[in-house]
């Protein structure tokens, strides 16, 4: 029973597993890395997905994909924690539910 | 030609008004009465002329027309501003501008206290010369100008007196009761073009027995709107009630307007459109049985007043009553008749009552005059003669023409409606005489500071000039011979009218429509002129006249106190004396829901209802607007939670 | 095998994943992020793209992890103050809501994933995902893609100094 | 060429105050003035070389504008706009005179007005509908201006919503342009928003022609005001300027009329005739509606205002005969409207000025202190209640001839309006003029001065004019009413027999019968 | 090993814009360094760099023309935007120049981000390879994050930079997850293969495809603000510096359009009727919403963010329309778009001073009769704004109202229609506020050339628009 290769939708299934649990986190934590990081988890999770395509259709296009999202990801992480750390300068909280001066 | 002077004749009345109502102030009272009765002097002399030249028109030619210019029109519809000169309009030309010079002369001493003089004088010009466009238009149109301008006139004059609330009241009043007739008269004018294709008189009353069907829907309705439009303007029931209030204005004008000329105008009309109205058998009916029973309505109303005047009006109301009566009965001659004696006498008794007035000051009750004939004896004498003659005591002018109407209303009527018109003729003897007798008989329960006095001559020579006509009157239609009767023959041209052709065509269309046509044979069997039976209903009339008398003088001279005893604690005669309640019972159905209903409308309706879906509309809008606000918390959780929302919905949207 | 090794991992990753949102500290959810990540590695390569697996240990569970650390221990955040949690507040209803939304994604997705079908996987030949072929590919035909990434993280540099410098001249 | 100078002559005089110095109010004024007076005159010319024997567009301009859409700069008038055109600029002139007191931003004022000016001739003008949309939005917001900086206390709430709902019913109506743009391209295969070619080749199906005739009514019926839209006008009217009211009420509702000729009767004949008994009850509870509400309003204006809903419901009704007589009224009477409603507006002012209140309970006794003011008063409050022998009375007249030609009972309904017009203005009257001078206030009210006369007395003569000679005016437009009406009589539509026949005129052989029965007989013989 | 070989579909001419503009932002940097504290020259030469980006863009013809391998394009729609982009920019800097010298942004990094952001918009616009578009997006999200923040010592624009960034993110998430979706079900990332693949496979009712479309409308949804993922915009669009804000409402926006009508109309229009009604639904949202979240601001630079969003509204129903005719009238309306709400925004920034920027409509209060001409043109574009004739905004809706005319969605035209009627009553409060308000406070406006400038432009645009808009109608119209 353990033979055979495993059905490229349970791949899918697990991205999507992750992809969720990062939006839960975005919507519960308030801490802004946290937030943060649960997006990160997001884009892995959509990593996954794009390989196990790349592996269901044998193409390289996912690969490229994924790699320029870990560039984004690198590039959005370094922007993100200076903007945190710019934000820390002024208001030295992380606590995103203080950030609340434009509204209505 | 002298027929082409027919345009000056209102036209004089009118540059008078002008003249007056501009410079009036600068260039002072004598000058502005000069100006006001000369002029329509000028258009008598005129009508004069007008009146040769139609004499001297070819043998067989009974009608002159003159169109001034090309008033309006659209499409295959068009009216000319354009005058008609025949046998009728010569008559009331002459009434008018004859008794209107007359009136004017008597206002000029009249009205000479007056601040506003040449107002005065500028509005009651400016009436003759309306009056003359209603009588001497050619369409019905331009009849309409002067329909609505007299009214317009009547209502100024009447209101005369602005700072009166009761005055400018009974303006309005005036104005808004007569709009209900024209309002008629529009839809008759209109459903008459309908049907003709044209407005002009001479054309229509042409052409109505070839298009229109005897006792038929189009006709019916057409007479009897436009018999709407004449009980507005001569104070029929159901709206006779602005005239008694009319008399707000100064007396010459009741003389002239509510009294000789305007009131009349709707009798004017009903002859001049008498070839329609004899192809409504039912309107006549209706136009006689509203004439007749307005007779004794306002006469018995006029037995229970005190004030002079409104006696007077009252007794208006109902000789008019007797005018719509004869042309109910299709006795059109006998109506102008009437309506000519009327004019004298009525006015001369309007004058003399103004004159009695002028002499005690402005006192009208009559319960405050008495004795007066020592007073002012030419106003007392004139006073009398018409009071006889609008009695009908022969030989004055007002004997025969009532007679006539009644005679008529035996022969061609039924003899509910000679009862009911001799029966008012008993009660107009008996309200005049009382009136005289209270007036100018008996003690002076004069209020003694106040020292009656005669008139100036301006004043009473009027009276007198009128005293005399309303004397000699009758002459135009004594019935002596057989068909000799001057004015018979004088109007025969207008009320010419082939029944028995009418009929045939009528059997035609209806007959082309595919419709059967009833039997109107028994409408053609002759009627014979019967001289004995005319003789005696003279007489008898006569008798009723003097009862009526003996019996004012029964009361009023021999007995004072009989009418306290029959009047006292009588319901009816309360019930009469305020006018059988008609003013109060318009008051509570049409004046005063009208008044609520918009309150209602305008409160209710405009401002909630509509205007409030439109600014609800706009709260609404302003409501969605705080919610879509509401979601922008500023917490960056909540915008992300909005965007996982959206995707799950987008995501059952699509699956 | 596969299977074997599979779903331990994925129930590892998304246990850990799980750790992520739900760990007090920000400190613990690095860790647990990282431990994430390492998985999701090994995942990579049962997928047999080595390459990104490799890429995926240096980059994410290298470099961007250790700028996370790096700035939590900048900022020293301690435990994270109890008004972290939405759950621990009057926001309860968000929360379930949120719960309730998830589990519906997760469904929701799931069935779609399954709805497709997706069963007649392509053969992979030896040069799968390997440097080589992932290397050609990205010099040839996604060439311009890879010049213009060299532009995002100029533009990233940039931002990244002038926001974090500590005063501007 | 000409037309084109006339309709943006006021707009660069506009322009031009702009860079007068605030101070020198005198030049302002008297500059805005000379360019308004020059404008009418010279639209006097276009009346003066007008050809009535023909319905074609005259002084007509017709180049491209934007050519990719195939929408052109198309201008010309005829007989149903020439009037209206000429008005226009003619009220314009008055209003500048009359508001020669105005102290506020009078530089802004003036500017406003002439910009207002050229919207409103624009519209007029404008043979393309793209066209005619850019001008009928565009007036809106001198208006707008003009109503909530020189308006009264509740100013700016009167000009908002005065233009929301404006542009609400506006708006539709673009799509329905945009519509039949692309109805025309497919059908014809012409790209072009040019009226004249849309009036010959137009077919749309009759449901759509409804969709379409609903959408233009909604923005003409709004600007008319028609019955149920009628609740801005008020406002508008009572807060605006004594100028904005005699150009909203002269010019502005005017548009809405002109709207419902100039488009949906040639566009949607079919769907006009089916909706005649729909706009024919509106009009007549309009009609009746707004004389009730206005005989019972404490505010002179207000009362004015609701006495133009009656009065544009005779408009109104005039157009839905749909045969000349009611068109050819409705057009005249909508001139008359002009003048004695702007006439009755400026004649407001003139106590408004002395007594900063239009409250009816303030006045009483006027005409003994002011009796100029009384006379022309008088004049106007007559012709306003169609006094035959003044304006009003030509136009109701036709009006009403011409529909009852269609139904009888709508025209009694109608006519009652002449009674209640009476009541309400009468009873007015008669409160602000008649009765004691009791108000100490109004002791030492001074009568009008020259400017004021000036203002006036070319209505009063207009009024008498039309009154007894009115030809000059109808026959301007007698050949276009004709054409028009030879497209949208009902004839077209309604099954051939007359049935007028069968209902009111039961017994009796109206014209048309008997040219039937000729004809019968006729073909018998032959 | 055998070498690799340069593919010979690399185009450097079509290329030449990016090019250009990416080399000028890096020189824009090293001579910041020397530059000092004046940054006028910086400034000069940035827009010199966006001139000849623009002259660049026309360098390849005949047009359309495909590059690196059909990854890249240079058509009508991408040449036109190309314009668009610089023109954005350059009015953006131009504004900036004053501001920032006001606020005290002496920073020559400023420049390079800005024209970063543009080459970003310039890839998005003209790439038809998902992985381009994808970096094309991430390159204008990272440097709006930072242009966000720039303002760093002010609270406000931290925030929005932070809100910006976190949520950028979090919608990155979802298109990404989208597009891998998209690229699974359809075995490439090539918008033109797709197209093909969904013709040929007939994959319409891929439910995989279908997810990823729905993801990739959310993605895009959050770039252009369409609701209901507009949140951030109105905090953002208020909390950025005001030239920022001008340039975020219009160039990005632009660019994320270009980039949505390329993927529905080139990738997948075999699907428009799965995806019309997600669009419509959004599309009635966006304007709906953004109209009646505008009514109640008291905040102009919020109210203009409401407005933008109203105005995605209008735009989507280009998208949705998706003919020829739709991606002229997408062009035309945010050209009109461009110079209005950048005109609009000068007069924002010249309102301002020094620590008070006077961003509420209160202290607009009679401006008309202290700065007539000011007044009227901030009139101008409003009116403008609300499409009102004869100014840009309204050829503007005319036509995307015709395109949609011509493929039937006549509701949808009504809808619209019946919005910019609501859209009047608070671009009207404004007018209300500035001509029939009594002054509230003293105008202290110092007429700084720069801005006026683009006033200037601002008003002959919208006006020449209004008025003579053949001209550009004809460059728009795609053949």
């Amino acid at each position: 029973m353990f033979e055979g290769s495993v059905p490229i939708a349970h791949y899918l299934t697990l991205s999507a597993v992750l992809f969720v649990i990062g939006i839960v986190g975005v919507l519960v934590r308030r801490n802004v890395i946290v937030v943060f990081m649960s997006i990160e988890i997001m884009l892995n999770a959509v990593n996954i997905s794009l390989i196990a395509f790349d592996h269901y259709l044998n193409l390289s296009n996912g690969q490229i994909f994924s790699f320029m999202v870990m560039c984004v990801a690198a590039a959005e992480v370094s922007v993100g924690l200076a903007i945190i750390i710019a934000l820390h300068r002024n208001k030295p909280t992380v606590n995103l539910d203080e950030f609340n001066l434009l509204k209505w | 030609m002298l027929l082409k002077l027919t345009c000056l004749v209102p036209l004089f009345p009118l540059i008078g008004s002008i003249i007056n109502g501009f410079f009036g102030l600068r260039i002072g009272k004598n000058a502005v009465g000069i100006i006001a009765a000369g002029s329509m002097a000028l258009s008598f002399l005129t009508s004069i002329l007008v009146f040769i030249g139609f004499l001297l028109l070819p043998e067989g030619q009974h009608i002159f027309e003159q169109v001034v210019w090309s008033w309006f029109g659209a499409g295959d519809f068009s009216v000319d501003f354009g005058f008609q000169v025949d046998p009728l309009t010569l008559v009331m030309m002459f009434v008018v501008t004859g008794v209107g010079f007359i009136i004017h002369v008597y206002a000029i001493g009249y009205m000479h206290e007056e601040y506003s003089f040449y107002r005065f004088f500028a509005y009651f010009n400016l009436f003759a010369s309306a009056m003359l466009l209603l009588i001497m238009g050619n369409n019905f149109l331009l009849m309409f100008i002067g329909w609505e301008g007299v009214g317009c006139c009547s209502y100024f004059l009447i209101g005369y007196y602005f700072e009166k609330k009761s005055a400018c009241d009974a303006g309005t009043k005036a104005f808004i009761v007569n709009r209900v007739g024209d309002f008629a008269f529009l839809l008759a004018v209109m459903y008459i073009f309908n049907i003709f294709g044209t407005i002009d008189f001479s054309e229509v009353m042409h052409a109505a027995p070839e298009k229109l069907v005897y006792a038929g829907e189009a006709v019916t309705i057409i007479t009897m709107l436009l018999f709407v439009g004449a009980t507005g303007k001569s104070a029929q029931i159901p709206l006779y009630t602005w005239l008694p209030d009319a008399m707000e204005g100064p007396t010459p004008v009741s003389a002239l307007i509510h009294a000789a000329t305007m009131v009349t105008a709707g009798v004017y009309m009903i002859v001049r459109c008498n070839a329609l109205f004899n192809l409504a058998p039912m309107t006549m009916l209706a136009v006689a049985g509203i004439g007749a029973a307005t007779a004794i309505m306002a006469a018995t109303i006029g037995m229970t007043q005190f004030d002079i005047k409104r006696v007077l009006a009252y007794s208006t109301v109902s000789q008019i009553g007797y005018m719509m009566l004869a042309c109910g009965v299709g006795a059109y001659t006998a109506a102008i008749f009437h309506l000519v004696t009327h004019a004298f006498f009525k006015a001369c008794l309007f004058l003399g009552s103004g004159s009695v007035i002028h002499g005690i000051h402005g006192e009208q009750d009559m319960r405050k005059m008495g004795g007066l004939k020592n007073y002012m004896p030419v106003t007392y004498w004139t006073f009398l003669v018409s009071t006889l003659a609008i009695a009908g005591i022969p030989p004055l002018s007002g004997f025969f023409s009532k007679d006539e109407v009644l005679y008529h209303a035996l022969m061609d009527g039924n003899i509910i409606f000679w009862g009911m018109g001799i029966s008012a003729a008993l009660l107009t003897a008996f309200y005049m005489f009382r009136l005289v007798f209270m007036t100018f008989h008996g003690e002076s329960r004069v209020d003694p500071n106040v020292h009656p006095h005669e008139s100036p001559k301006v004043m009473t020579m009027p009276l007198v000039i009128l005293a005399g006509l309303a004397t000699a009157g009758g002459i135009l239609g004594i019935p002596l011979f057989h068909g000799w009767h001057i004015l018979h023959n004088w109007l025969e041209p207008v009320l010419h009218f082939d029944l028995a052709n009418a009929l045939h065509h009528s059997e035609h269309i209806l007959h082309e429509a595919g419709r059967h046509a009833p039997s109107w044979a028994h409408l053609l069997d002759p009627k014979e002129h019967n001289i004995w039976l005319e003789m005696f209903l003279m007489v008898f009339s006569a008798c009723v006249a003097i009862t009526g008398i003996a019996a004012a003088y029964i009361f009023y001279i021999k007995r004072p106190d009989l009418p306290e005893k029959f009047t006292k604690g009588q319901w009816g005669f309360e019930l009469v004396q305020n006018k059988y309640g008609v003013d109060e019972l318009y008051d509570e159905t049409f004046v005063k829901p009208t008044v609520e209903a918009s309150n209602l409308l305008w409160k209710e309706c405009d401002a909630k209802a509509i205007d409030g879906s439109v600014i609800g509309t706009a709260k609404i809008i302003g409501w969605l607007s705080k919610q879509a606000q509401a979601f922008q918390s500023g917490f960056v959780r909540n915008y992300a939670l909005f965007i996982a929302v959206g995707f799950i919905s987008l995501l059952l949207i699509m699956f | 095998m596969e299977l074997l090794i599979f779903y331990p991992i994925a129930g590892l990753c998304v246990a850990l994943a799980l750790g992520v949102i739900f760990n007090n500290s920000p400190v613990g959810s690095a860790m647990c992020l990282i431990g994430m990540m390492l998985g999701l590695a090994a995942i990579f390569v049962l997928l047999q793209a080595h390459f990104i697996a490799v890429l995926q240990i240096i980059i994410y569970a290298g470099a961007i992890m250790v700028l996370f650390m790096f700035v939590i221990m900048l900022l020293n955040l301690k435990q994270a103050n109890s008004a972290d949690w939405v759950t621990r507040d009057k926001n309860l209803f968000i929360s379930i809501l949120t719960g309730a939304l998830a589990l519906g994604i997760v469904y929701k997705i799931v069935d779609i994933t399954f709805m497709a079908n997706l069963d007649s996987p392509a053969i992979l030949p030896d040069t799968f995902g390997t440097v080589a072929t992932v290397g050609e590919a990205l010099f040839t035909d996604f060439v311009l893609p890879f010049e213009v990434a060299s532009l995002l993280l100029l533009a990233a540099m940039i931002g990244a100094v002038v926001l974090a410098k500590p005063k501007l001249d | 060429m000409f037309l084109t100078l006339i309709t943006f002559l006021p707009i660069i005089g506009a322009i031009l105050l702009a860079f007068f110095p605030k101070e020198n109010e005198g030049a302002i004024k008297q500059t805005a003035l000379a360019v308004a007076a020059a404008d009418f005159l010279l639209s006097l010319l276009l009346w003066t070389n007008f050809d009535n024997s023909t319905h074609k567009m005259q002084y007509g301009l017709n180049i491209p504008w934007i050519e990719s859409w195939g929408i052109n700069y198309h201008i010309g008038l005829d007989g149903i706009s020439l009037l209206l055109y000429v008005m226009t600029t003619f009220l314009t002139m008055l209003c500048i005179i009359a508001s020669w007191e105005v102290k506020k931003h009078i530089r802004e004022y003036m500017m406003a007005m002439l910009a207002l000016s050229t919207g409103m001739l624009g519209v007029f003008i404008s043979l393309d509908l793209f066209m005619f949309y850019v001008f009928w939005e565009f007036q809106l917001v001198p208006m707008y201006i003009i109503v909530g900086v020189w308006g009264g206390p509740r100013r700016i709430y009167a000009a908002v919503k005065f233009f929301i709902y404006t542009a609400v019913g506006s708006l539709l109506m673009l799509v329905a342009i945009i519509w039949i743009y692309f109805h025309i391209k497919q059908t014809t295969g012409v790209a072009t928003a040019d009226i004249l070619f849309i009036t010959e080749h137009i077919s749309a199906p009759l449901d759509t022609q409804k969709w379409l005739w609903l959408a233009f009514f909604l923005a003409f019926a709004i600007k008319v005001p028609m019955f149920p839209f009628h609740t801005w006008l008020p406002d508008a009217h009572v807060e605006a300027p004594t100028a904005g009211s005699v150009i909203l009420a002269g010019v502005l509702l005017k548009m809405g009329t002109y709207g419902f000729l100039r488009f949906n009767l040639p566009f949607f004949p079919q769907a006009s005739y089916d909706f005649m008994p729909f706009i024919a009850w509106l009009s007549i509870i309009g009609i009746v509606y707004g004389a009730l509400v206005s005989m019972v309003q404490e505010d002179l204006k207000k009362l004015v205002a609701y006495s133009s809903v009656s009065h544009l419901g005779f408009v109104m009704l005039g157009i839905f005969a749909l045969n000349e007589y009611g068109i050819q009224g409705a057009l005249i009477q909508n001139i008359n409207h002009g003048i004695s409603t702007g006439a009755l507006f400026l004649l407001v002012g003139v106590i408004y000025d002395r007594r900063h209140t239009r409250l009816i309970k303030e006045f009483g006794g006027l005409s003994k202190q002011m009796p100029i003011y009384a006379v022309c008063f008088m004049i106007v409050a007559l012709s306003s209640i169609g006094l035959p022998g003044m304006n009003g009375f030509v136009g109701e007249f036709l009006i009403l001839l011409g529909i009852f030609q269609v139904n009888g009972l709508w025209a009694a309904c109608a006519t009652s309006g002449v009674i209640l017009a009476a009541c309400y203005i009468l009873w007015m009257f008669q409160r602000v003029m008649f009765l004691e001078l009791k108000n100490p206030k109004n002791m030492k009210l001074k009568d009008m001065n020259m400017r004021e006369l000036i203002t006036i007395v070319p209505l009063l003569i207009l009024i008498f004019w039309i009154g007894l000679y009115p030809k000059p005016f109808m026959k301007t437009f007698d050949a276009s009413v004709n054409n028009l009406v030879s497209k949208v009589s009902p004839d077209n539509f309604r099954p051939k027999q007359d049935h007028n026949a069968g209902e009111h005129h039961a017994s009796l052989i109206t014209k048309t019968e008997l040219a039937k029965l000729n004809a019968q007989l006729k073909t018998s013989h032959n | 090993m055998k070498p690799i070989l340069a593919p010979e579909s690399i185009d450097l001419i079509a290329l030449a814009p990016v090019l250009v503009l990416s080399v000028f932002a890096m020189g824009v940097l090293v001579l910041d360094l020397w530059a000092g504290k004046n940054k006028t020259l910086v400034m000069f030469v940035s827009l010199v760099g966006l001139l000849m980006t623009a002259i660049s863009a026309f360098a390849k013809n005949p047009i359309p023309a495909f590059a690196f391998t059909d990854s890249y394009i240079v058509d009508h729609l991408s040449l036109f935007f190309t314009c668009i982009f610089t023109l954005s920019s350059g009015m953006a800097i131009l504004l900036s120049e004053d501001y920032n010298e006001r606020e005290g942004i002496k920073v020559g990094e400023y420049y390079a981000l800005i024209l970063l952001c543009t080459v970003g918009m310039i890839v998005l616009a003209s790439s038809t390879d998902m992985i381009m578009i994808f970096l094309g997006i991430e390159i204008v999200s990272i440097c709006l994050y930072v242009l966000a923040g720039f303002k760093r010592d002010d609270p406000v624009s931290n925030e929005a930079a932070l809100k910006y960034f976190l949520l950028g993110a979090f919608a990155t998430g979802f298109l990404l997850y989208g597009m891998t979706l998209v690229y699974g079900s359809t075995g490439s990332t090539n918008l033109f293969k797709i197209a093909d693949f969904v013709k040929t496979e007939g994959a319409q009712s891929n439910p995989l495809l279908l997810m990823g479309i729905v993801l990739l409308v959310i993605g895009l949804g959050f770039k252009v603000a369409a609701v209901p993922f507009h949140m951030w915009a109105p905090d953002v669009y208020q909390g950025s510096p005001t030239p920022v804000t001008a340039f975020m409402s219009v160039g990005p926006k632009a660019a994320a359009f270009a980039a949505f009508f390329r993927v529905f109309t080139e990738a997948i229009p075999e699907m428009a009727p799965s995806w019309e009604i997600l669009l419509c639904v959004i599309a009635v949202l966006s304007m709906f919403v953004g109209n009646l979240g505008a009514i109640m601001q008291t905040n102009i630079k919020r109210m203009l963010a409401f407005s933008s969003i109203s105005h995605a509204g209008y735009l989507l129903i280009a998208v949705i329309a998706k003919s020829s005719l739709a991606g002229s009238a997408l062009l035309f309306y945010l050209l009109a778009y461009s110079f209005t709400t950048f005109g609009a925004f000068g007069i924002v920034i010249l309102l301002g001073r020094k620590g008070q920027e006077n961003l509420e409509i209160e202290n607009y209060s009679g401006l008309a009769y202290k700065h007539p001409i000011l007044a009227l043109s901030m009139t101008v574009f409003l009116l403008s704004l609300g499409g009102l004739p004869p100014f840009a905004g309204f050829v503007a809706k005319f036509y995307i109202f015709s395109a949609a005319m011509e493929e039937g969605f006549v509701t949808l035209v009504i809808i619209a229609v019946l919005n910019s009627a609501i859209s009047f009553y608070y671009y009207l409060k404004v007018v209300v506020f500035m001509y029939m308000k009594e002054p509230t406070g003293e105008f202290q406006i110092s007429l700084t050339p720069m801005t006026l400038f683009v006033v200037i432009i601002g008003i002959i645009g919208t006006i020449e628009l209004g008025i003579f808009p053949d001209s550009i109608i004809a460059l728009t119209s795609i053949p």
